[in-house]
């Protein structure tokens, strides 16, 4: 080999010193490097930045619809105008007119509405949710009965909004369709401080509703809550047997094959294909209902399977062998290897691949559409076969709804969904740190 | 005869932190020399005072149990454990004249100059030639083709790589076995034109025939190369380097002429390693 | 009783069975000393019993509550009057739903005529019997059924392999669902899209240029051509796409890199999960974004140009799907360049490659096809996003390679169709299955060539 | 025990399945018109509240959706009414009576008008018919005067009438399968159209053929007449920006140039920030579209299934509450919510149809 | 210096290895020891009976040096043994050769003997050989436990003993040769005891040599060819 020995020294010659020529290079080849290290931190920026810039949209247009607009109204509990004979009677308390009483309770204080248009204008400051809370307050407590109490009442969207953004000045306030006459008297409020903010409850505890101040979130909430126990209840076991019987069981053939190719295809579908999948199958075929959670459970279930399955035998793969080989060695039969050994020290992996696709479920709409989720439910769904929408179709409803109340419940409704998808991501960043092993 | 003791290793629980290091550390002709190197991940202590010289032309073996801070040694010389962030190095590295751990050294020069080769063969996913013109690419050694295939014939020649790939240079790397794939790695080291080679375990999974191979390519490039290599092999040690330095417990505790080292050792935990009586 | 409390007693009888059989191999093999001369341990034999107790006994459950609706139905209509059996079908149901409206809620029974409260009246007592009899039938089932797998335990039973195959069995059928799965997707669009081939011809839909479904759906309106041509939607759906990667793929790549290669464990403890967000934020949140700020910003920068930048630019879609897809990006770049074996690293470095010249050509190269894998995935995922086009993009379908025109995509149009105005049997509406057709077929010739990719790119490092 | 959680949940969801889908309803299922989904829901909501009935599920499907869901057939699964925003079709009809679906009740409850509108910083227009057909027609008369058609023309604004601005023409409109469309090119552009005097005559000439018994010529002239007055341009000065009206009037805060057509309750909602253009000089108020002195309105209906009736309860009632004084009179609460109303005697009609509930005839 | 950590090897069975040549070796010497004293005895007591056994136990001790030769072979090629190990395998095929050696001398002696029995005894030079012969079997049977114990004074005191032998052989030679002068015929026989004095001396040599050789192995140092000066003060460094 050393017969290149000459050869090698006419080489050094040329080339004096190795590290003569790297320094000459150094100052390009650094820039260089940092360059490259800026766009790595350029990319994350960027994408940190749009998190930012989304989050700061959102928040900003819907925190205010955490509050709510109160009006404090004297209100005279008068049996005539409820036409109560027996305080008693259940019947009697609940059947009861009792926006008659929100209306005299307003042309008391307002004595200037004289025609029929005025008065209307006039009950149109006070939400007809109003009427519930007296109902509500009699019957927890009868002897109001021909009494006149102060009672906190919601106000209508309308005087919402205009509260909301009136702040300190006037000028500043949305006045909307409020005629001059309503700004009037709600400034003859704020003034007697009859209106108040206070915490937007019902936002969290009824369903939709026409009217903002009415509106909540809580039934979308139930129907994403059942939607995804199916899918939880599908996907999960039958996700985990799956991919257990492709790690462990499958032979390499044809149809093996065959089935990982799909699994694998159906992993990047395009969400909106289940949803047709959805209304031709289980609508068109099987002839169940539209819009119940069963029916999208399903489909999601169908949709998040293949992540699901992926995942799982990802969690699967990652047992190293010799663990199987040990407990095969010890004479365990394969069923008893996968319940003792694999599966516990996948099942880490899988929950955690599991929750993700349960989030990427949870903010679907697409396939929602095509089977009629996207539906106005007031009821609150109580069990899988009720109708019922979901959140992120309540969110694509309501942004498309006149009342300008709905924008700031929207951008609401999207922080509350983002708040248990992030929890979601949270719980499987948390499972996988807490539970993670490595080999 | 002698007393068969009941305790079992006594020498492992034995604190060595007070030990000195003997045997000579010096060089005449020093082209590295290391002193008083403290090494730490974290809170763990890896190297406790090591001083080390090696000499020109020289190759120097270091063995010693797993764990003793060979390898972290011989990586601390070109700076490849700046990539550990919990890494932790105090003590002075010269390379001839320069310090290697100054904060003005420059670890791309640094390893222009020291070279390091590791344990799995690990060449890059590119065609053979690829793989030897990476390094003079990098650092910009040549500026037109003729060049750069000279370096990489010269360097698979000296790698003893050259007569078995010559045809298909641009083959994979993966494509080679596991001694060619080492040779090649070794090539693609010298192409850079490296002062010293550092080689960490080279051989380990090598086959004895690709062993001997590479062994043979040492002694040769012993005459151009300062080699510093870390072996499980005493055998190979023992073989293929001039001096050898035994490491215990992250302490340097005796550096001889390997002929020394191997049929007389000064200390006796280096003799009770080097005799299989613990590691 | 009821199915569901028939389902726990199916699960009370299963565990009842799985103790029996257990006790009974354990006495068949001579008490517990002789568990040794026991083909299986005796917890198989009681899992099969059990299995032979559930199994047939909750099919013949699921079979009963199948039919027995249907039955009584049948039941019932015989057994009402004559005017009534001259029907048709669909008045019967109605009828029907009356009566069980009325059997489940007497306070409904006001205005209806005494015939239809006796229907309900039989079919509460048919319900009752059917209960009753399927309650008999399924106890005695199950009950028989571990008797004779009590019967059949012995020695040389191998309990163990019968299980096991049952266990595989059952893990090949969830494995199948898949391919279901598929067979659906395909079921649900074919025969739609048979019935739309028939009137537009296939050519003409693929290769067309001009799309334009105003066909007039009802007498009197008058639409445009009417022309399916699918060229402009899948050019729309590309140049959105291509937008989006080239937004998605040099930040997703170099998130990915500086993350698993630069960035401290802090950073990237947090900055990780932080862009994660970015892929879980609901995509009907982007189609907002993109539509209320990212568009009117898009033209107002634009027209400061003197460049007229459409409102519904496909720009503005393709610039948010993008921000949506770098995490998909990042992660997929992210595990393959883990997945790149450190030795290669430690092998430049130690050639005195700067880290980033490392990156650019040693680790980029080595990890290419996983990481083109990746894009390919993502870029069907682009294609098959929904909201975020519906949302910002427009309907117009421009056959336009300006990104700062309207252009429309595939899964638009079929929103569009199948929500909008439409009638069955016009090619208008069963485009919309022609669509998602294809693009099933798209989106599965691009993941196959995906999987391909990574699966040789997998095999290169296995 | 997975083996048995596995079975189990299979054989759970399965009988589930099979319970659901024979399970009976006792709530109205509303589908249809997403311009008629707004009212259709305020009166779902009060009528839930006030009753002891479930409130009905209202889908947004479209009125063509809705029809053909409606018309698949009579029973539980199917639809008890449907909202349109315009008159059944006789082959919807028809396809209701081939599936059973025979006794269907037509309820007009009022009207919507269809705004043209911008941004209220920008300059608010007054345009008449023929100048909107000038803007939007796909083709449109020669400017020099002959009677000949050529393609649109017209960029700018100020190229139709020198007084408008000098701003692009740009207006986000519904896409064809809306209904809101077919309102709008039947309403705005035929109606501007006509104006054109050469092209009415080709209406007028077809029915005086059709009454001189020439049905061919007839129809040929009326598809003639149709093709030039409903065609919208297709160069992008028409944006067909989706059913999202909400996001159209969002866009047009966003982009002040342009114009937007979307239903009236949009205007209503959001009068801070859009205005209504004035066609032939009238607003687009309440009272202009109520009287009919605002050119552009459509009808609103649903149709309701009289098989269903009685045996989905509440169907009668929710009918009632419908076209009762409270929601659909003058004052009632639709009108809130920016339903035009009927005027008096046609509501005295609709109310003594629905009574009688006469199918519906075309 | 403290050696106990040599004690045991992980591999036991190269532990048992290391042993059992040990104590072949030591069983070899102590054969040859015996040797040495019997043909002492045999050549004093003019004892054929005594003689032949030597002559026979030669053949047991020649057999043990191969099968140790080929142990420590095995040793070398299979542990491929380093340092002490290394030194002891080497040093044990040495001291085998030694013993070997020394028994083939003892042999010598013996036959000696039994010449003499057959030609009638020696004129002189009994108490010589007597002395010797104890003089060269305590070196053996020290540098033997030198061996045992790795004791390497023991060893330099046996190198030491060497000298002595030396300078009893010239005397004793000395004063045969005065008494072969005095009466030429016995030379014939006084030649065969000044043979035999000889090999004592050359069993004093191996046995010495033996010792060096445990020095080799205790300390790694070749002292062979050196002054005993020299030895000590290498020893003392």
């Amino acid at each position: 080999m050393m017969k290149n020995e000459s050869n090698q020294n006419t080489h050094s010659a040329e080339k004096p010193s190795t590290i003569e020529l790297v320094n000459k290079n150094l100052t390009k080849r650094y820039r260089a490097e940092k360059r490259f290290k800026a766009y790595g931190v350029t990319a994350i920026l960027f994408g940190l930045a749009c998190l930012v810039i989304l989050f700061s949209d959102i928040i900003g247009k819907g925190h205010s619809a955490f509050l709510q607009t109160y009006v404090y109204l004297e209100v005279n509990y008068d049996a005539d105008a409820l036409e109560i004979t027996d305080v008693t009677d259940p019947q009697q308390l609940a059947m009861a007119d009792y926006s008659a009483l929100v209306k005299s309770a307003l042309r008391e204080q307002f004595t200037d509405a004289k025609s029929r248009k005025q008065r209307r204008n006039l009950y149109g400051l006070v939400s007809n949710g109003a009427s519930f809370t007296l109902r509500e307050s009699l019957e927890e407590n009868p002897a109001l009965l021909n009494q006149t109490t102060g009672v906190w009442v919601l106000a209508d969207d309308d005087i919402d909004t205009y509260y909301k953004s009136r702040g300190d000045n006037q000028a500043d306030a949305f006045i909307g369709r409020l005629n001059p006459q309503q700004v009037a008297w709600v400034e003859t409020w704020i003034g007697n401080q009859q209106l108040k903010k206070s915490f937007n409850t019902t936002f969290f505890t009824s369903g939709d509703s026409r009217e903002p101040e009415q509106a909540g979130i809580m039934g979308a909430m139930a129907g994403s809550l059942f939607t995804l126990l199916v899918t939880i209840a599908l996907s999960f076991p039958i996700g985990v047997a799956a991919a257990v019987y492709l790690e462990e069981y499958a032979p390499k053939n044809k149809l093996t094959d065959f089935i990982e190719v799909n699994i694998n295809n159906l992993a990047a579908v395009p969400s909106i294909i289940f949803g047709l999948l959805g209304l031709a199958i289980f609508i068109g075929y099987f002839e169940m209902h539209r819009s119940i959670p069963l029916v999208g459970g399903l489909v999601l279930s169908l949709m998040t399977l293949p992540t699901i399955i992926i995942s799982s035998r990802a969690a699967i793969k990652s047992v190293p062998p010799s663990i199987r080989d040990a407990a095969l060695g010890l004479g365990a039969s394969k069923m008893q290897v996968i319940l003792h050994h694999v599966l516990p020290l996948a099942m880490p992996g899988m929950l955690t691949g599991a929750i993700i696709g349960f989030a990427q479920a949870l903010g679907e709409t697409a396939p929602l559409l095509m089977i009629g989720m996207v539906a106005f439910i007031v009821d609150i769904p109580g069990g899988v076969s009720d109708p019922a929408t979901a959140l992120p179709v309540q969110i694509f409803l309501w942004s498309d709804s006149p009342e300008r109340a709905f924008v700031e419940r929207t951008s609401a409704a999207i922080m509350v969904l983002l708040a248990f998808l992030i929890t979601m991501n949270t719980a499987a960043i948390w499972l996988r740190k807490r539970l993670e092993r490595r080999w | 005869m002698k007393q068969v003791q009941k305790e079992n290793d006594p020498q492992i629980s034995q604190d060595v932190s007070n030990l000195e290091t003997v045997g000579n550390i010096f060089s005449d002709n020093a082209k590295m020399s290391m002193r008083n190197v403290n090494v730490f991940y974290g809170e763990k202590q890896a190297i406790h005072d090591v001083s080390l010289d090696i000499g020109k032309n020289e190759v120097v073996a270091m063995i010693g149990p797993s764990g003793c801070g060979k390898s972290t040694f011989l990586r601390c010389m070109n700076r490849m454990n700046d990539t550990i962030d919990t890494c932790r190095i105090e003590g002075d590295f010269k390379l001839e004249a320069s310090d290697i751990y100054h904060p003005k050294q420059d670890v791309v020069a640094l390893r222009a100059r020291v070279g390091i080769v590791f344990q799995k063969p690990n060449p890059f996913p590119k065609s053979i030639y690829d793989n030897v013109a990476y390094g003079p690419k990098v650092h910009g050694l040549v500026n037109n083709k003729t060049d750069l295939d000279e370096i990489v014939e010269v360097s698979l020649r000296k790698a003893g790589l050259w007569e078995e790939v010559k045809d298909r240079l641009t083959a994979p790397g993966t494509g080679l076995s596991g001694g060619q794939q080492q040779r090649l790695c070794i090539a693609r080291t010298i192409a850079v034109g490296p002062e010293v080679i550092l080689m960490d375990e080279p051989c380990s999974a090598l086959d004895p025939i690709a062993t001997a191979k590479i062994e043979e390519l040492m002694a040769e490039l012993s005459q151009n190369f300062t080699i510093a290599i870390v072996t499980h092999s005493m055998q190979q040690a023992a073989r293929v380097s001039d001096r050898t330095a035994y490491f215990h417990m992250g302490k340097l505790i005796e550096v001889n002429d390997t002929k020394r080292v191997f049929t007389n050792p000064e200390h006796e935990l280096t003799e009770a390693y080097i005799t299989g009586r613990f590691g | 009783m009821n199915t569901s409390m028939l389902l726990i007693l199916a699960v009370l009888l299963m565990a009842m069975a799985f103790v029996l059989g257990r006790k009974r191999s354990i006495a068949v093999a001579g008490g517990s000393q002789g568990i040794r001369n026991l083909n299986s341990l005796p917890s198989y034999y009681g899992i099969l019993s059990a299995l032979w107790c559930g199994i047939p006994s909750i099919l013949i459950l699921v079979v009963w509550v199948l039919f027995d609706d249907y039955l009584i139905k049948q039941i019932i209509i015989q057994e009402l009057p004559t005017s009534t059996q001259a029907l048709t079908e669909s008045e019967l149901g109605l009828l029907l739903n009356t009566v069980s409206n009325i059997a489940l809620d007497d306070s409904s029974t006001l205005a209806a005529e005494p015939y239809i409260i006796a229907a309900a009246e039989r079919l509460n007592s048919l319900q009752a019997i059917s209960q009753m009899a399927l309650t008999v039938v399924f106890i005695c089932a199950a009950m028989g059924l571990s008797l004779f797998s009590w019967l059949r335990v012995n020695t040389k039973l191998k309990a163990r392999v019968k299980v096991e195959n049952v266990f595989k069995i059952a893990l090949l059928m969830c494995a199948s669902i898949a391919v279901f799965t598929t067979a659906g997707i395909v079921f649900s669009v074919i025969f739609e899209s048979v019935k739309f081939f028939q009137t537009v011809p296939f050519f003409d839909f693929i290769f067309g240029l001009q799309w334009s479904p105003q066909m007039a759906i009802r007498e009197g309106q008058i639409g445009g051509s009417g022309a399916f041509g699918a060229v402009p939607l899948f050019a729309g759906t590309m140049l959105i796409s291509a937008i989006a990667m080239i937004i998605a793929v040099p930040a997703g790549l170099m998130a990915a890199i500086y993350l698993s290669e630069y960035a401290s464990p802090k950073v990237r403890t947090f900055v990780k999960p932080a862009l994660e967000v970015l892929a879980g934020v609901p995509t009907v949140v982007y189609g907002f974004f993109a539509a209320l700020t990212v568009a009117p910003y898009l033209r107002e920068t634009g027209s400061m140009f003197g460049l007229s930048v459409s409102s519904e630019s496909a720009l503005a879609a393709g610039l948010v799907m993008g921000v949506m897809i770098i995490p998909f990006v990042s992660s997929l770049s992210d595990d393959v360049i883990n997945a790149v074996p450190q030795s290669l690293r430690d092998g430049s470095f130690g050639l005195g490659a700067t880290q980033s010249e490392t990156i650019k050509q040693v680790i980029i190269p080595a990890a290419l096809p996983g990481i083109v894998g990746g894009i390919l995935l993502a870029v069907s995922r682009a294609i098959g996003e929904t909201m975020i086009v519906v949302m910002a993009a427009g309907l117009a379908a421009n056959l336009t390679a300006n990104p700062m025109e309207s252009v429309t995509t595939v899964t638009v149009q079929i929103v569009t169709l199948l929500v909008g105005d439409q009638e069955f049997n016009s090619p208008k509406t069963l485009s919309a299955f022609a669509l998602g057709l294809m693009l099933f077929v798209i989106t599965l010739i691009l993941n196959s060539i995906a999987l391909m990719v990574v699966k040789k790119y997998r095999e290169q490092y296995e | 025990m997975k083996r048995f959680l596995i079975s189990a949940s299979v054989v759970l969801s399965s009988l589930l399945v099979a319970n659901v889908a024979h399970a009976s309803r006792d709530y109205i299922n509303v589908v249809g018109s997403s311009t008629v989904y707004p009212f259709s829901t305020v009166v779902a909501e009060r009528f839930g509240k006030s009753t002891q009935f479930k409130t009905p599920k209202v889908e947004s499907t479209g009125s063509g959706g809705g029809l053909k869901l409606f018309c698949q057939g009579v029973g539980i699964q199917f639809p008890d009414i449907t909202n349109a925003s315009r008159r059944i079709k006789p082959s919807e009809v028809q396809l209701c009576a081939d599936n059973g679906v025979t006794g269907v009740v037509e309820v007009l409850i009022g009207f919507d008008g269809i705004v043209i509108g911008n941004a209220n910083t920008a300059e608010r227009m007054n345009i008449t018919l023929e100048e909107l057909f000038l803007a939007l027609g796909k083709e449109v008369p020669n400017p020099d005067g002959s009677q000949t058609l050529v393609t649109n023309p017209y960029k700018t604004w100020n190229d139709i009438n020198p007084s408008f601005p000098k701003h692009k023409i740009e207006v986000l409109g519904p896409p064809p399968t809306s209904g809101t469309r077919d309102a709008f090119s039947e309403l705005a552009l035929e109606g501007g159209c006509k104006k054109i005097d050469w092209i009415a005559d080709i209406s007028k000439q077809s029915k005086a053929a059709g009454k001189a018994g020439n049905a061919e010529l007839s129809k040929d002239l009326k598809y003639k007449f149709k093709s030039i007055c409903h065609s919208v341009r297709d160069d992008g000065a028409f944006i067909e920006a989706g059913e999202n009206d909400n996001l159209i009037v969002q866009k047009l805060n966003a982009n002040p140039n342009a114009f937007g057509i979307f239903g009236f309750s949009f205007l209503d909602q959001n009068s801070d920030t859009i205005q209504g253009t004035k066609i032939n000089g009238y607003e687009p108020s309440f009272e202009n579209i109520a009287e009919g002195t605002y050119p552009v309105s459509r009808p609103l209906y649903f149709y309701v299934k009289k098989d269903h009736i009685g045996v989905v309860p509440g169907i009668e009632e929710f009918l009632a509450e419908f076209i009762s004084n409270k929601a659909s009179g003058q004052e009632g609460y639709l009108a809130d919510k920016g339903m035009i109303p009927l005027n008096d005697d046609l509501r005295k009609q609709v109310k003594a149809d629905v009574k009688r509930l006469t199918p519906v005839k075309l | 210096m403290d050696k106990k950590f040599l004690d045991r090897h992980i591999s036991h069975s190269f532990d048992n290895e290391i042993e059992t040549i040990i104590t072949q070796i030591l069983e070899m010497g102590n054969i040859v020891e015996q040797q040495i004293v019997d043909s002492v005895k045999a050549i004093i007591s003019t004892n054929k009976e005594l003689a032949q056994k030597v002559v026979q136990v030669e053949d047991d001790v020649d057999m043990r040096e191969v099968r140790l030769d080929e142990l420590c072979t095995e040793v070398l090629a299979c542990r491929q043994p380093a340092a002490f190990d290394l030194r002891m395998v080497l040093s044990a095929t040495r001291i085998i050769r030694d013993l070997e050696r020394i028994g083939d001398e003892a042999q010598k002696v013996a036959k000696m003997a039994i010449r003499l029995e057959k030609k009638g005894a020696a004129p002189a030079g009994y108490e010589e050989v007597a002395h010797m012969g104890g003089l060269v079997q305590s070196m053996l049977s020290s540098a033997l436990s030198a061996f045992s114990q790795l004791d390497v004074t023991l060893a330099l005191d046996v190198a030491k003993a060497d000298k002595k032998v030396d300078r009893e052989l010239k005397s004793a030679m000395r004063t045969i040769v005065n008494y072969m002068i005095d009466e030429p015929k016995s030379i014939k026989r006084a030649m065969n005891i000044l043979s035999a004095l000889r090999s004592l001396e050359r069993m004093g040599n191996h046995s010495r040599n033996i010792a060096e050789h445990v020095i080799y192995l205790v300390k790694g140092l070749d002292v062979r060819h050196s002054s005993i000066k020299e030895i000590a003060s290498k020893l003392a460094e």
